[in-house]
């Protein structure tokens, strides 16, 4: 009974939409991402790819017998795709280039991924508190943000690569400090959009403590964009850590990544572009369906996008 | 207004210090030599006694914040100190190629919205559409191909094959003819246009969807006004909003990324002289070129955040 | 209210309107039929989500895509439309019929000054007109609006207005294409009721010099009282009740119209009814109830209305679907 | 915004309609493409190949070295050194002038005479001024004297067999520029065969031909256009923007021999690269350890996958000792010889021998030492991090536990001075006195000798050192180098012949080096067309 009318406003709501004026009841809200994305296709569809691109990575022994590093067949350098051993062909080194995108695979999404927390962790945080004490801290912290932002991204993770040297954690590192402004600017902007409402008032009145308010009543309204935004940034740490290793900075160089394998694919481009396609082909589908999938949450977060 | 504009700049100074303080110690905690590097690279073979007469000459002997001190002094009478490995002026030097990085910098920007405020406008309108999801998918791949492979790909194709374009500028300053400079930078500028490009479609189309169903919108179509001014006049300019936002954030990713693009296209830019700076542990000119490229950066923001009042007449600058 | 002797402006015939959504089929006009004469007011009263306002939006075709409009007959100005296109539709808007929304504050463009949201009026129905004449004609009509100081008002941005100025602003340019209808959707929820009684006023003003029909849309049969000639209750789609204002005060026919009634506050009503709202909520235009659409929250439901709908009671220019007053009409 | 759009459309309607192929000056103009970018032009204090490849167009260094590592005449017509085996009495050209056309010496002609030779060798000694050169001249050089205005005699301190390779580095500077505290860095002056005329910074450098040289240069203009990206440059070359692109990479042969247009030059001189261990380190320090290792890695195959190329040619050879083929003491068939071969089986037993047995994981260890650590190689060079991989990998099919990490340049090179590494992969030292810095015991420093300390080794290289007969002195240098390499503080080695790939209408090129001028006695490179 009570679900039905739940149903009914929010049909009732729904049409309103088509008039466009009021906003849904926060009644149903996840119910409704959940089902709204669900009835995104091309969001699903990212989705989709996606998980095989997990699976497929996690469970890279299954899917090929080669080992990433220690295969090396010198004899053997740049077989063309599509050989009978080598499914996608051999690198410059004679190693399989299949295996190297399998296992591959793994570092990049751990690199992105770990990016993408770290740098979320550290920005949500800050952006929280700055955004609900406001005054000097939020000043301050704003301006940490500024300065943080101000950098040339790249100069900055070079800097710290050299200092740290070149390794896969370094590399997490240096894109997560120069990742975590955005996250903190993005949060802060929603706690300024939703501070003052009734709700937060009200618990304030009925003196809960800051950090439960925080998160128990503004932290919720914000993670619709965070999520975005993390899904995007997932991508585009993949492609930093490219860049880097580009400029001589990245992981180890006997590591399987993708970054690396369209590094070092790079001067082959004209006599062997596959080197560096496969590889490019692999990023750009994980970051394509991450902006997807991300596209897929905003639109769910925000019906009125849907219209 | 031009109170607000002078406090921004004001308040760019205690930033400026605080970065180039953490880009100075960072390289301080850097393994390298700077003498060494002075004294030449792979073969040096540095006697005592020069060693010390470097370190005195370039003031190496003296402890960090002592150095740092003087580099911060020096700026502020516009003295960035002097090159480790070519003795020239370093605010000279950054200042030859600063304009390189900005024109740069400027024309992609320019390409990127060329691109992505038609794209992103009509996806929106099209909403759903054929042309919508095509706008999408290039905007999702656009933002998903690395940059330098891109650059690359651009090079074979429009140089080596076509022929083109030079695959190294033929020129970077206007005053050598529009047409070769165009030439020179047309390539650079798309490449690192694009992942801009492509952000900004996104950004497009969403403010745009958001904007369409506000009520004025509604309001100026019950006035009776043709779509086409509704969309381009009433909409585009609210829409524009976020957009600017947007861009405000992507100068920075700009001036990084111009590190990359720069290198492939030989591009003779600050993000170049900086890289190989590093590399030389010329601190003075690292120093010197993250400065300008803050400042600029911070200069380039004051811009976008004046033109965002000017879109947004809700947002006062002497009041905020 | 003075007789005049007027000729029919707009006719409505059956009017549907259905958004085709995701979860099926939306009601939400679902056989409307009503006429307004030039000078004349016509209420459209009953609560939100009833489809007053998209009523109103489907005869000037302002509804999103997935709305779908039709009518057995449209006629505006005697012109007769049968299908109500976007062009035609666009043709109408403004010239003939105009439209003010609730919220000034975001109806009003937020990124233009006052003056270039009015001018674009005058330069759209007479392109050719020259900047003196449009200053000097959006001067006059923010004169005539009561906006003082209209020099300065037209410098400024909406934001910086009060309700009560933006309001009339709007108005301002809602007329200043000098349209034979207006459509005034809530026009005064927004403000509070000192100013509300003053736009009222202004309207009424505006309505006799410009010999201008008015369909007000509104929830409050307090608004109602003091500007309407006759009124249309609507509700869950359907008009339910129409007639004179005076009459249906008198004695409402319907049970929704006299519990909108009684729900005004200050209105001593007899048979000792006090000021009550109505309980419960407008059903879900999804699928309307059974019967009589208003039976679930009827006080005085009989077994009938949730069986089968009542048919019209038609007696001279009042018109009633009520199963009790059918009930008194056969005795 | 549809305007910004046409407007974007035109101009690339604009841009293909202009878009021929660069044409070609009336002028012959020489069209260089460089990656190495401008470091200084002060002549006294580059180290950088690019610099001199420009700095010695523009000055003259007493003599020219050719591919032979032999010296040829340059600023000096004839030189002999006198018993004593310490004076050295050069004789110089007659007829060669300061660069006129400038502010420094207006339209005078003045005569580079041995008055400027002295003042510039004197200058460099004086450690003030900063010559980079300081240190090696001031080790060797006891005194410079002028005989008469086109003779000049230098005495050494001691018997040195490579003084002629001092005259070939140190460029001869006019006394004036010093005086008038003329900017030589931003504005060189000097007596070579081509004036500067401009540079921009990081895009190009001009050079214009000096009419008052002895003989008529056959460049109007030389234009270096630096280009950081080495594939680009190829790519360049290949288009025709450049006539000539140093350093071809392997990867690029194909492409630049594919071109009927194009002829691809390999350098005369091999350059080492090596992977050197920490001899200093504990785990390192028994030869025999080296050995095993050594045997562990197939340098041959590593070579062949690297280098090799469906064009053929000879990018690199393994490097079976320290000194290039082609200089004094470098000698393929001996160093063979004593060097270990590829025999993965023989290298694990040997380390089983040593007491290192595979352990958890597969890993050796000796008394609870895992041995495991890393080779360090820089960020700047595509076939050293190949060939770290590869030494990795198959270090690690041996139950070594050895990660190939790449270091940014500055880092890596500062880290081998220090001694901060346990494996390392460097390259350079194949000057002609390269071996002896690679080979012989250095205290002081770490570099370039990996902490490699052998007393017989020492003093065959300081006999060979003072040896005046060359081919005894070559044999003196091949006995040390056997020695070397027979206790491998070299896993393995190659030398890089560096590629020069140049349009065909270039003339007289043979393989002019960096190091070698565009106009000489032996030489006088111009364009066809």
């Amino acid at each position: 009974m009570s679900d039905n009318s739940k149903n009914a406003q929010n049909r009732n709501a729904a049409v309103q939409n088509q008039i466009g004026n009021e906003a849904l009841p926060l009644t149903t809200y996840w119910k409704d991402v959940r089902r709204r994305f669900l009835k995104n296709r091309i969001a699903v569809v990212g989705l989709l790819i996606l998980l095989t691109i997990i699976v497929l990575c996690v469970c890279a022994p299954c899917f090929t017998q080669y080992d990433p590093m220690m295969d090396m067949d010198l004899m053997n350098t740049l077989v063309r795709p599509f050989s009978k051993e080598h499914f996608l062909g051999t690198d410059d080194l004679g190693r399989d280039i299949w295996s190297r995108l399998l296992y591959g695979g793994r570092m990049s999404a751990m690199t992105g991924m770990s990016v993408t927390l770290l740098s979320a962790a550290l920005g949500i945080v800050l952006g929280l508190v700055s955004g609900y004490y406001g005054s000097w801290v939020d000043a301050l912290l704003m301006r940490f943000t500024d300065i943080m932002l101000s950098f040339p991204f790249l100069i900055i993770a070079i800097a710290i690569m050299a200092a740290l040297g070149s390794s896969q954690g370094n590399v997490i590192l240096a894109l997560a400090i120069v990742g975590w402004p955005k996250f903190a600017r993005l949060t802060r902007g929603q706690v300024l959009a939703v501070k003052n409402t009734e709700y937060v008032e009200s618990a304030r009145v009925a003196g809960f403590k800051n950090a439960r308010i925080i998160f128990n009543h503004i932290f919720p309204n914000c993670i619709g964009p965070l999520i975005i935004q993390a899904t995007l940034s997932t991508g585009s740490a993949i492609l930093s850590a490219s860049g880097l290793s580009y400029l001589g900075l990245g992981c180890d160089a006997a590591a399987p990544d993708w970054g690396v394998m369209l590094n070092q694919g790079r001067n082959y481009l004209q006599q062997a572009s596959y080197l560096t396609t496969i590889p490019g082909i692999a990023i750009s589908l994980t970051v394509l369906s991450m902006n997807w999938i991300g596209d897929g949450l905003r639109d769910a977060f925000d019906p009125k996008m849907r219209k | 207004m031009w109170t607000y504009i002078v406090r921004r700049i004001l308040q760019t100074i205690p930033t400026l210090l605080i970065s180039s303080l953490l880009i100075f110690s960072l390289l301080y905690v850097t393994p390298g030599d700077p003498v060494e590097l002075i004294l030449g690279t792979e073969d040096a073979n540095v006697s005592e006694e020069q060693r010390r007469l470097v370190e005195e000459q370039w003031g190496l002997d003296k402890p960090f914040l002592v150095r740092y001190i003087r580099f911060i002094k020096g700026v502020f009478v516009g003295d960035l100190g002097t090159s480790y490995a070519t003795g020239e002026d370093v605010f000279s030097s950054v200042i030859k190629r600063m304009p390189n990085t900005l024109k740069l910098a400027g024309s992609s920007m320019v390409i990127a919205l060329a691109v992505s405020l038609p794209l992103g406008i009509l996806a929106a309108l099209k909403h759903n559409g054929i042309l919508d999801s095509v706008a999408t998918a290039l905007a999702t791949i656009g933002v998903s191909l690395p940059r330098f492979w891109f650059g690359l790909v651009l090079i074979i194709f429009f140089a080596l094959h076509l022929g083109w374009l030079p695959t190294m500028p033929e020129t970077t300053s206007m005053a050598d003819g529009i047409v070769p400079f165009m030439r020179s930078i047309i390539l650079p500028a798309s490449s690192l246009a694009l992942s801009m490009a492509a952000t900004q479609t996104r950004m497009v189309r969403s403010s745009m969807l958001d904007v369409l169903n506000q009520d004025y919108v509604r309001y100026a179509r019950s006035k009776g006004l043709k779509e086409r001014v509704v969309i381009w006049g009433h909409a585009l300019k609210n829409a524009m909003i976020p957009v600017i936002t947007v861009i405000g954030g992507e100068i920075g990713g700009l001036l990084g990324g111009a590190v990359i693009t720069e290198s492939i296209f030989s591009w003779p830019g600050v993000g170049r002289l900086t890289i190989s700076s590093i590399a030389r542990r010329d601190y003075p000119m690292i120093q010197g070129a993250t400065l300008m490229l803050c400042i600029s950066y911070m200069l380039v923001n004051l811009v976008v955040d004046v033109l965002y009042a000017w879109f947004n007449p809700r947002i006062r600058l002497d009041v905020k | 209210m003075a007789e005049k002797m007027n000729e029919e402006y707009l006719r409505v015939e059956n009017l549907h309107t259905y958004f085709h959504t995701p979860e099926g089929i939306v009601r939400s006009v679902d056989g409307v039929s009503f006429h307004i004469d030039a000078g004349e007011t016509l209420a459209l009263v009953g609560e939100s989500g009833c489809g007053k306002t998209v009523t109103s939006l489907s005869l000037i075709h302002l509804l999103a895509d997935s709305a779908e409009v039709f009518a057995d007959k449209i006629t505006i100005g005697g012109r007769t439309i049968e299908k109500l296109t976007g062009e035609e539709a666009r043709a109408i808007r403004g010239k003939q019929i105009s439209m003010i929304f609730q919220e000034p504050m975001t109806s009003l463009n937020p990124v233009y000054r006052i003056e270039k949201q009015l001018s674009e009026v005058f330069r759209l129905h007479e392109p050719k007109i020259s900047k003196r004449e449009v200053y000097e004609r959006s001067i006059a009509i923010l004169k005539r609006v009561g906006v003082p100081k209209p020099e300065e008002r037209l410098k400024v941005y909406p934001h910086q207005l009060s309700g009560g100025l933006r309001q009339r602003v709007m108005i301002a340019i809602s007329l200043a294409s000098a349209p034979r209808m207006l459509i005034a959707d809530e026009p005064t929820t927004a403000l509070d009721v000192t100013i509300q009684a003053q736009i009222i006023d202004l309207l009424k003003g505006l309505q006799k010099d410009m010999n201008m029909a008015i369909l007000l849309i509104t929830h409050d049969f307090g608004v109602v009282s003091q500007i309407a000639d006759r009124v249309a209750v609507m509700y869950a789609g359907k008009i339910v009740e129409s007639g004179r204002l005076e009459d249906i005060f008198q004695d409402p026919w319907h049970v929704y119209t006299k519990l909108l009634i009684m729900s005004i506050p200050g209105i001593k009503v007899t048979r000792g009814g006090r000021l009550e709202s109505i309980a419960g909520t407008v059903p879900n235009p999804l699928n309307w109830p059974k019967g009589c659409r208003f039976a679930p929250r009827c006080p005085e439901a009989m077994p009938v209305c949730f069986e089968d709908e009542p048919r019209e009671y038609v007696c001279g220019e009042r018109r009633v679907c009520c199963h009790l007053k059918r009930g008194k009409a056969d005795e | 915004m549809k305007k910004k759009l046409g407007i974007l459309a035109a101009l690339l309607l604009v841009l293909n309609l202009f878009s021929a192929a660069p044409a070609l000056a009336a002028e012959k103009t020489l069209r260089i493409g460089t990656y190495m970018t401008v470091t200084t032009l002060w002549p006294w204090r580059t180290t950088s190949d690019g610099d001199g490849y420009i700095i010695r167009q523009i000055y003259h260094t007493l003599v020219e070295m050719d591919e032979n590592s032999k010296f040829t005449p340059g600023l000096a017509a004839s030189w002999e050194c006198a018993d004593d085996g310490v004076t050295w009495t050069v004789r110089l050209r007659d007829d060669v002038y300061w660069q006129r056309g400038n502010e420094l010496f207006g339209n005078e002609k003045v005569k580079v005479t041995a008055e400027d030779v002295k003042f510039s060798y004197d200058y460099y000694l004086d450690p003030a001024n900063g010559s980079v050169r300081y240190d090696a001249l001031s080790k060797t050089m006891k005194e410079v004297r002028v005989v008469d205005e086109h003779t000049i005699q230098f005495v050494t301190k001691d018997i040195d067999v490579l003084w002629e390779y001092s005259m070939y580095q140190n460029y001869v500077i006019p006394h004036r520029a010093i005086e008038k505290k003329w900017d030589l860095g931003s504005c060189p002056i000097g007596s070579g065969a081509y004036k500067f005329q401009e540079y921009v910074t990081d895009t190009s450098l001009t050079l214009v031909k000096n009419e008052d040289f002895w003989r008529e240069p056959a460049l109007d203009k030389v234009v270096y256009k630096f280009i950081t990206d080495k594939s680009v440059s190829a790519m360049a070359l290949q288009n025709k923007e450049i006539d000539i692109a140093l350093a071809i990479l392997p990867t690029e042969i194909e492409n630049i021999a594919g071109k009927d247009y194009l002829v691809v030059a390999p350098a005369a001189i091999g350059s080492l690269r090596w992977v050197g261990f920490n001899c200093r380190k504990p785990l390192f320090s028994d030869p025999e350890v080296r050995r095993a290792l050594a045997m562990a890695v197939d340098m041959n195959g590593a070579v062949q996958a690297i280098f090799s190329n469906k064009a053929g040619a000879k990018l690199a050879v393994r490097g079976y000792g320290c000194i290039p083929y082609e200089r004094p003491g470098g000698d393929l068939e001996s160093n063979k010889a004593v060097t270990p071969r590829y025999n993965p089986k023989e290298a694990m037993k040997l380390l089983d021998k040593l007491g290192w047995k595979r352990g958890a994981g597969g890993v050796r260890t000796k008394d609870g030492k895992k041995m495991s650590f890393i080779l360090q190689v820089g960020n700047n060079d595509a076939n050293r991090e190949k060939l770290s991989v590869i030494v990795a990998t198959q270090l690690k099919a041996i139950g070594v536990d050895c990660t190939a990490r790449s270091a940014e340049w500055a880092t890596h090179t500062s880290d081998i001075a220090k001694g901060n590494v346990d494996m390392y992969i460097l390259g350079g030292y194949s000057n002609l006195d390269g071996g002896k810095r690679l080979m012989e015991t250095n205290a002081k420093r770490f570099s370039p000798n990996c902490g490699y300390s052998n007393a017989e080794v020492d003093k065959l290289i300081e006999e060979a050192f003072r040896e005046m007969n060359y081919d005894k002195r070559c044999d003196l240098l091949r006995r040390a180098g056997n020695i070397f390499s027979s206790e491998c503080p070299h896993l393995g080695a190659y030398f890089e012949y560096a590629q020069v790939g140049h349009n065909k209408r270039v003339t007289d090129f043979g393989y002019a080096t960096v190091y070698q001028a565009l106009c000489s006695p032996v030489r006088n490179v111009g364009v066809a067309d």
